[in-house]
């Protein structure tokens, strides 16, 4: 049995590997049909890693409540509270502190959070709006209050601190920038994406790669992630066990709270060097979209923020109409090839439909030259509408998510 | 492994309003299997959390070997060799085996491989048979019951609390599991076992103690005590039982299933080509172990799933692909099998209950807008006439204990008149007087020309109940019994496919 | 007032949603989509005089009604959270009512709007109080709204299943209850009521639609803590509304007596927490005071039995 | 267009100046953001501290809230009417409605509206709206960066693609093609409608970056707030840009100023600035006034010196000949 799970396991890992490779090799083809190079060049991959980190980093600190079993909707505030937090001590500490700082402030509202849902039992969702409306209030008035009077400050704004150093790996970047400019069939696409991850990343950046890998190891690997998660999945049963149910739901919400305070340092420290009061811009929200995209798995989050900050990113190229043209038919081919999975798996009327849509798709690819700036910009809403609908029925939240706990209640 | 002996003396818990325990003496001899009965509500499973550590007495103590203790929390009770598996599984679904089983006592053997040789080890010597890194959602619940005794052996523990283990078992898991507890006491283990079943009892245990309205009333030997003896300790009367007097069967059909098939996820058949009939007066009643078919049997009548071959028929109309409020509006009871999710929405008041599953139907509603003084009146009618135990129609229903619930819920799917009653083990957990209650409706409903298909695990129920019994197999009407004639046990050995019927 | 008046339709469109059991966080475009659908079709004058008012409205619902049921039918046959699809429909909303009013609208200073209402069709409002600002006369459609919401929920029929489904879905469906159908209909009748969130200040003020300044946005956000602080009940959304309002009306004077307007902000969160811990406080002492009830009336019946 | 046929319907009615009574209090109704923006509202302000410095005019300031609704703005309007302040400027277009519900109770109140209109058909005389005609100083930019471009290629980021926006937009190209034919351009939108736009420095910057990594080496943005992040883009790439509104080498952090090679100044201080000191002359202006080149009212700044000597005289130039009319700047892309 147990080998067979390991088999299971192996031939699992294979075809991942396989489909990878036939996305990118599509990729890959499609770039050569429609002679969009950017498709995967390395500037824009680079911006998508850019887009992608705050709302990865949301992800993954809803990733920490849920599995917990708290439904955490006040990532956005936590997040506008990291704007703050890294504005305010980078300027006065530097951009060390200034991280700490945006961790420590994204903490305090996981800690209001966790404080009103679980010693007081509030609907989830009610304090988590609450909670966003209080931080846009909150970093308004702080930053009224601290950013007025200093140099490069004003009452919404401050920027001029001390920012995170990029890091470029020697020789790598630069070998795989030139292999990625000749337009090689698949290598120039690899290319880009290695010279995208190793030329000019901001430390941030590898901090969150270290995250989110120490995520998926803390509580999935070590006995402190499956306590968390049992407190997601059935705290009474956890609470038998001589569990502390609501030490790991504070600790969850908390480093929840810490994680989606480092997505907002990372809008006013990487993807910019300023702060603006309400600069997350429904980030948080994306984030959390993200983590259910991804099934309540660092993986699946990692993916659907890179698909949101890849499309983002997209739609602030210029002139990006034809190249979201070539989005057209990149998505038609994967549609028409899932459409032949459903077909074979007897699910005939939902390849059917499947199938339809990318020829519609198709269709608007022959017809047009470039999608007009109006849909460019609504490229990755509605990519990710679409993926969900296409993709998302399998989709299995912790099983007492957003359910009231209380001590005491087991048997 | 050396045993310990477990002493509680003078424990007394006060809840709000109710004295849960009151000088409760329980004394617990090394190596033996204990058993503990009494009504629902005497305070059992409160005594129990209270020795596992999850809740705290208000008086009296405990001693484990000798030595005063105080338990603040399970971890205590664990320490102390105790360890519980909970009236209502505690166990994470989405989770492995390994993972229910290694959580919080991770520190014995990590998380990993070396847990895993360790379960391994103890699931082979107690032939558990179950692999670690299964999810638990994937098994039935005779392999829950195991896991949960393994996650207690998994501490170490010398004492195992069972708080009714074998409400959900059919006999033969019944009898597996006695092998098991056999094994661990032989082992040195203690067992202390819940039961509403008085055989059982008997059968298994060596010491058997009484409580009654929150204290212990008495202690019997199972060597010479009697199913009745301990009946009066109990409740301070007799046992019911469910004996149907005369047949009221008649000839015209109520409900007629021919050659239903039911798929689930992938494909694959969970009901194949059942046919059976129910006819105006009879009691039909299901037999199997659970998770053969007989919930997809109640869900494809009732319109909750949908057959894939097959028609059903309702007093002759073809009801196959009506829904559920089509079937339920043609004159359709249900007693869902479980009252907290289908039966009941805890949170309103009875009275708001009893619109429920009648949302189209006089009283509770006038076309389309709801009748609040009709549904108040009839919810007091229920109320009065099923003897359900509450201080009034705007208690909500969760404020009522198990066996008040159920018979509310009876109540309900018995008004309107209704020539088809499909019941799901409408007695679960619902202590003996309740019990005998319904089922003295079931049968007056019956004797007015009510046909009844009934789906129970309680043996007893289903051999008193029922004019005729079927067996469900793996999807499959395997056999078919007359109650007057079959035993407990024949019935037992069709139902897991040990015998050719 | 016609704040409240707005804040209150928003509240009542979550509310619906709430008591379903869902989380309809589009409010936010299904509002948009309307307003630009009535800007367009109020600005064209297709109908003449004041009954170009009541299609207006008409088209206002069925838009917004329209919009919401996207996710509804994402939910029911692609299970897709309804949280994320309207996160995602609420940018599409914004963008798309932007391009629609730069693309087909009419000029208008600096920005683009739709035709503003022929002068036929505009109820403007009455004044209640001398020397205050007009009440604008749509603010009755919250009125009305609200008192629809109360029966439809409370003595219908299929507000009681609306409601069952949204506390037990299990419970629901053994009852008969078809809950994807439900989904459905309480998503498209919460994108119904989202669609006249913005009429009363169209009708009112207005009289023509364009993003951002001829516009409010952040109604449908404001209206769902509106709906939470009025814990999805009549009175209870109609304080909140009216609190909510006062307090951003506050904002002004506030800031000429030299305080910075985020309080308001600040406020108005904590008041949504506070009033909710509160709640929840009290709530928990009610349930226990019942079953303590339950308890001792039962056993002194057991005694007089016994 | 359309602002000229107001203007002309506007002229038909002879409007007597508004009188008001006393001395001028003045008051500022910002937009969201309020002073302190580094920009718009910042702008204004300069306007009225000259004014303060100069007159010794009394003043009180007021700030709009994401999100509010009409009548918080009228609300705002008439509180400054009643306490008093006869002279009151709405700073933003989003102040054009109203002012013109509010103006005509308070005939003695002198109105301004900065970037304003008048949306219907009566006249308020009591009303000046000043505007701008960003699109000659975003040509005369367009025309510094393609002067000093060394790749010929340029770039443009707006925070929300609206009327407004584009009006930059199209001077900065039909600068950049007047004086190097070879140029190109490309513009990017950080929102097609979405106001946060203006808001979004991580947007601005990624926007930015596609520009330079496309080959742009100038960059020039109209996206408010955004635009710190098109500075860093330009410091991550070690290119130029131009800044908006305001010169902004002076507020720019010092990584950032030496991106800065000159800023399309649109001189809200010149036109709050002389806005007070009409109504302290006794004869408010009113009606419209559009901004050119010809009052300074946009223009070009050289802070930081990173304009040749040859780049200035160019400016000039064509500076010269717009206001002369040789040139005629597009408004529309
Ligand atoms: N947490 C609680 N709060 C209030 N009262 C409680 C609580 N738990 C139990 N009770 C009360 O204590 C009494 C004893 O309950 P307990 O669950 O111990 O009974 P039991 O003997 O296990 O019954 P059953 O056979 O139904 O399991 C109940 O009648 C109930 O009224
Ligand atoms: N956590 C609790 N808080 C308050 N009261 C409780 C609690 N748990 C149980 N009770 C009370 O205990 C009584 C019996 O509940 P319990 O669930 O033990 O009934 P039961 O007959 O054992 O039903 P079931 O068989 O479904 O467990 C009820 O009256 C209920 O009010
Ligand atoms: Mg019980
Ligand atoms: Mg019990």
């Amino acid at each position: 049995m147990a080998t067979d799970q390991i088999a299971r396991i192996r031939t699992y890992r294979y075809t991942m590997i396989l489909m990878a490779l036939a996305v990118v090799a599509t990729i890959a083809a499609v770039r050569v049909i429609t002679g969009a190079d950017r498709i995967s060049s390395p500037g824009t991959l680079r911006a998508a890693i850019i887009a992608a980190c705050p709302i990865l980093l949301a992800g993954i600190g809803g990733l920490w409540a849920e599995r917990a079993g708290i439904v955490n909707i006040g990532l956005e505030g936590q997040m506008l509270l990291g704007t703050w937090g890294a504005a305010f001590f980078a300027y006065h500490h530097g951009p060390y502190v200034g991280l700490l700082g945006a961790a420590g402030m994204g903490l305090l509202g996981g800690l209001l959070h966790a404080v009103a849902t679980v010693s007081f039992g509030v609907d989830h969702i009610i304090s988590g709006v609450a909670i966003n409306i209080i931080s846009l209030g909150a970093i308004g008035f702080l930053a009224k209050s601290f950013f007025e009077d200093l140099e490069g400050g004003g009452p919404r704004n401050l920027s001029g601190y001390e920012t995170l150093p990029n890091i470029t790996v020697p020789g790598v970047s630069d070998a795989a920038l030139s292999v990625a400019e000749r337009n090689i069939f698949v290598v120039s696409d690899v290319a880009g994406a290695v010279a995208a991850l190793t030329t000019r990343v901001s430390l941030l950046t590898v901090l969150v790669v270290v995250l989110v890998v120490g995520t998926a190891w803390l509580l999935w690997r070590t006995a402190f992630g499956l306590r968390l998660r049992s407190c997601g999945e059935n705290p009474q049963a956890a609470e038998t066990l001589g569990v502390d149910v609501y030490r790991y739901k504070y600790v969850a919400v908390m480093v929840s709270g810490a994680f989606a305070g480092l997505g907002g340092a990372y809008l006013t420290m990487v993807a910019s060097s300023s702060f603006t009061v309400g600069q997350t811009g429904g980030r948080g929200y994306i984030g959390l979209a993200a983590m259910i995209f991804g099934n309540w798995r660092p993986s699946g989050v990692v993916a659907g923020s890179l698909m949101f900050g890849y499309t983002d990113g997209i739609s602030l190229l210029p002139n990006n109409g034809p190249l979201v043209r070539s989005l057209l038919l990149l998505i038609a081919i994967f549609l028409l090839a899932y459409a032949v999975v459903k077909y074979r798996s007897t699910e005939r009327v939902t390849a059917g439909v499947i199938a339809a849509i990318a020829v519609l798709l198709l269709v608007w690819f022959a017809t047009t030259d470039a999608v007009p700036s109006a849909f460019t910009g609504m490229t990755p809403y509605v990519i990710t509408l679409f993926v969900l609908a296409v993709a998302g029925a399998r989709l299995r939240m912790p099983a007492a998510d957003g359910k009231p706990y209380r001590r005491g209640g087991a048997g | 492994m050396t045993s310990i002996e477990v002493e509680l003396r003078g424990i007394g818990k006060r809840f709000p309003g109710v004295i849960a325990n009151h000088d409760v003496d329980l004394h617990i001899a090394p190596g033996s299997v204990h058993a503990l009965i009494g009504e629902n509500g005497a305070g059992k499973s409160t005594l129990m959390k209270i020795l596992y550590g999850v809740q705290s007495a208000d008086d009296g103590t405990i001693s484990v070997d000798g030595r005063e203790v105080t338990f603040d929390s399970p971890t205590d009770a664990i320490e102390a060799g105790i360890g519980m598996v909970f009236q209502h599984f505690m166990l994470a679904d989405n989770l492995s085996v390994l993972e229910n089983i290694v959580l919080g006592a991770e520190k014995r053997h990590g998380i990993g491989d070396r847990a895993r040789a360790e379960i391994e080890k103890i699931s082979g010597r107690f032939g558990f048979g179950l692999s670690p890194d299964v999810l638990v959602e994937k098994l039935g619940v005779a392999d829950r019951q195991r896991v949960e005794i393994l996650k207690v052996l998994y501490r170490g523990a010398q004492l195992i609390i069972l708080d009714e283990p074998t409400a959900v078992l059919v006999p033969q898991e019944v009898d597996a599991l006695f092998a098991n507890l056999r094994e661990l006491v032989a082992d040195g283990c203690s067992v202390l076992f819940i039961s509403h079943k008085l055989d059982e009892v008997l059968q298994i245990a060596d010491r058997i103690t009484v409580m009654r309205r929150g204290t212990t009333v008495g202690t019997a030997d199972p060597a010479t005590a009697t199913k009745r003896e301990l009946a009066e300790l109990m409740v301070g009367s007799e046992l019911p039982s469910p004996d149907t007097s005369e047949s009221t069967v008649t000839d015209q059909v109520v409900l007629e299933l021919a050659g239903v098939t039911v798929r689930g996820d992938g494909g694959r058949a969970v009901l194949s080509d059942v046919s059976l009939a129910v006819h105006r007066g009879e009691v039909v009643g299901i037999a199997g172990v659970e998770g053969n078919g007989q919930s997809e049997l109640v869900e494809v009548v009732m319109g909750l799933q949908r057959c894939s071959a097959g028609t059903i028929t309702l007093s002759g109309e073809d009801i196959t692909d009506l829904s559920t409020r089509q079937v339920r509006d043609r004159g359709v009871g249900f007693v869902p099998e479980d009252r907290h999710r289908h039966g009941l929405v805890l949170d309103y008041p009875l009275w708001e209950n009893r619109i429920l599953g009648h949302q189209t139907s006089a009283p509770s509603v006038r076309g389309p807008f709801i009748n609040a003084r009709g549904a108040r009146a009839d919810a007091q009618r229920i109320v009065e006439e099923f003897d359900v135990r509450t201080p009034g129609i705007d208690t909500t229903a969760r404020a009522l204990s198990g066996g008040n619930q159920q018979k509310f819920i009876v109540g309900r799917e018995m008004s309107g008149d209704p020539i088809l009653l499909i019941a799901s083990h409408p007695t679960r957990g619902v202590d003996v007087g309740a019990q005998a209650a319904i089922w003295d409706h079931i049968r007056a409903a019956r004797r007015q020309g009510l046909g009844v298909l009934l789906v129970s695990a309680d043996l007893d129920e289903l051999i008193g109940l029922s004019d005729r019994l079927e067996v469900v197999l793996r999807g499959r009407l395997t056999a078919r019994f007359d109650p007057g004639e079959v035993t407990a046990s024949d019935l037992g050995a069709a139902m897991t496919g040990g015998a050719d019927a | 007032m016609n704040q409240s008046s707005m804040l209150a339709l928003s509240a009542f469109a979550a509310a619906i949603g709430f008591r379903m059991g869902l989380f309809n966080i589009g409010v936010e475009g299904q509002y948009i989509v309307a307003a630009c659908a009535a800007g367009f079709f109020g600005g064209a004058g297709l109908v003449p005089g004041p009954l170009n008012i009541l299609a207006t409205l008409v088209v206002a619902v069925v838009a917004g009604g329209l919009y919401a049921s996207i996710a509804g039918i994402l939910k029911v046959t692609r299970g897709v959270s309804e949280v994320i699809s309207a996160i995602m429909l609420n940018y599409i909303a914004l963008t798309m009512a932007g391009y629609l009013v730069q693309r087909y609208g009419v000029e208008s200073g600096l920005t683009f709007t739709t035709t503003p209402l022929p002068p036929s069709s505009q109820p403007l409002g009455f004044g209640v109080i001398a020397g205050a600002p007009d009440v604008w006369a749509l603010t009755v459609v919250a009125l009305a709204v609200g008192a629809g919401y109360w029966f439809l929920l409370s003595r219908t029929r299929f507000g009681f299943d609306l409601r069952v489904a949204g506390e037990s879905p299990t419970a629901a469906l053994a009852s008969g209850v078809s809950v994807p159908r439900m989904v459905l209909i309480s998503m498209a009748l919460s994108g119904a009521i989202a669609g006249l969130v913005w009429m009363p200040a169209y009708f009112g003020s207005v009289q023509k639609f364009g993003i951002p300044e001829n516009f409010q946005a952040g109604l449908g956000f404001t209206g769902l803590a509106v709906a939470l602080l009025g814990r999805n009940r009549v009175v209870g959304i109609f304080f909140g509304a009216v609190l909510f309002a006062f307090l951003a009306a506050q904002s002004n004077g506030l800031q000429r007596e030299g305080i910075a307007k985020e309080v308001v902000d600040i406020t108005q969160g904590i008041v949504v927490l506070a009033v909710v811990v509160a709640y929840e406080v009290v709530r928990r002492r009610q349930a226990k005071a019942e079953s303590e009830r339950v308890a001792r009336e039962l056993a002194t019946e057991r005694e007089a039995v016994v | 267009a359309d602002d000229d046929e107001d203007t002309s319907a506007a002229e038909e009615v002879t409007c007597e100046p508004t009188q008001i009574e006393g001395d001028p209090r003045v008051a500022l109704a910002y937009d969201v953001g309020g002073r302190g923006d580094q920009s718009f509202n910042d702008s204004a302000y300069a306007g009225l501290d000259q004014a303060v410095q100069e007159f010794g005019v009394e003043f009180a300031e007021g700030e709009a809230s994401d999100n509010e609704d009409e009548a918080a703005r009228e609300e705002r309007l008439r509180g400054f009417a009643e306490d008093g302040f006869n002279t009151i400027i709405g700073v933003g277009f989003a102040y054009s409605e109203s002012v013109n519900a509010v103006a005509p109770d308070y005939p003695d109140v002198a109105f301004a509206i900065i970037d304003g209109f008048d949306p219907d058909e009566d006249v308020n005389c009591n009303v000046a709206y000043l505007g701008f005609a960003e699109n000659e100083g975003s040509f005369l930019v367009g025309a510094a960066a393609a002067l000093q471009s060394e790749t010929g290629q340029l770039g443009f980021v707006g925070g929300v693609n609206n009327a407004l926006i584009q009006k930059f937009e199209a001077g900065f190209v039909a600068g950049a093609e007047a004086a190097d034919p070879d140029v190109t351009v490309e513009s990017t939108y950080i929102e097609q409608s979405d106001p946060k736009g203006f808001g979004d420095p991580a947007g601005g910057k990624a926007a930015a970056d596609g520009l330079y990594a496309s080959g742009a080496d100038i960059v020039f943005h109209a996206a408010g707030g955004s635009g710190s992040g098109v500075f860093d883009a330009a410091v991550e790439a070690g290119q130029k840009a131009i800044g908006v509104d305001s010169d902004q080498f002076l507020t720019a952090g010092d990584a950032q100023k030496p991106t800065i090679i000159t800023s399309m100044l649109k001189r809200v201080d010149t036109a709050t600035y002389g806005f007070i000191s009409s109504v302290v002359e006794g004869e408010p202006a009113s009606s419209y006034t559009v901004f050119t080149l010809a009052d300074d009212g946009v223009g070009y700044s050289t802070s930081g010196g990173f304009l040749t000597p040859e780049t200035i005289a160019a400016l000039e130039d064509y500076k010269a000949q717009i206001i002369a009319g040789d040139i005629t700047v597009p408004e529309a892309p």
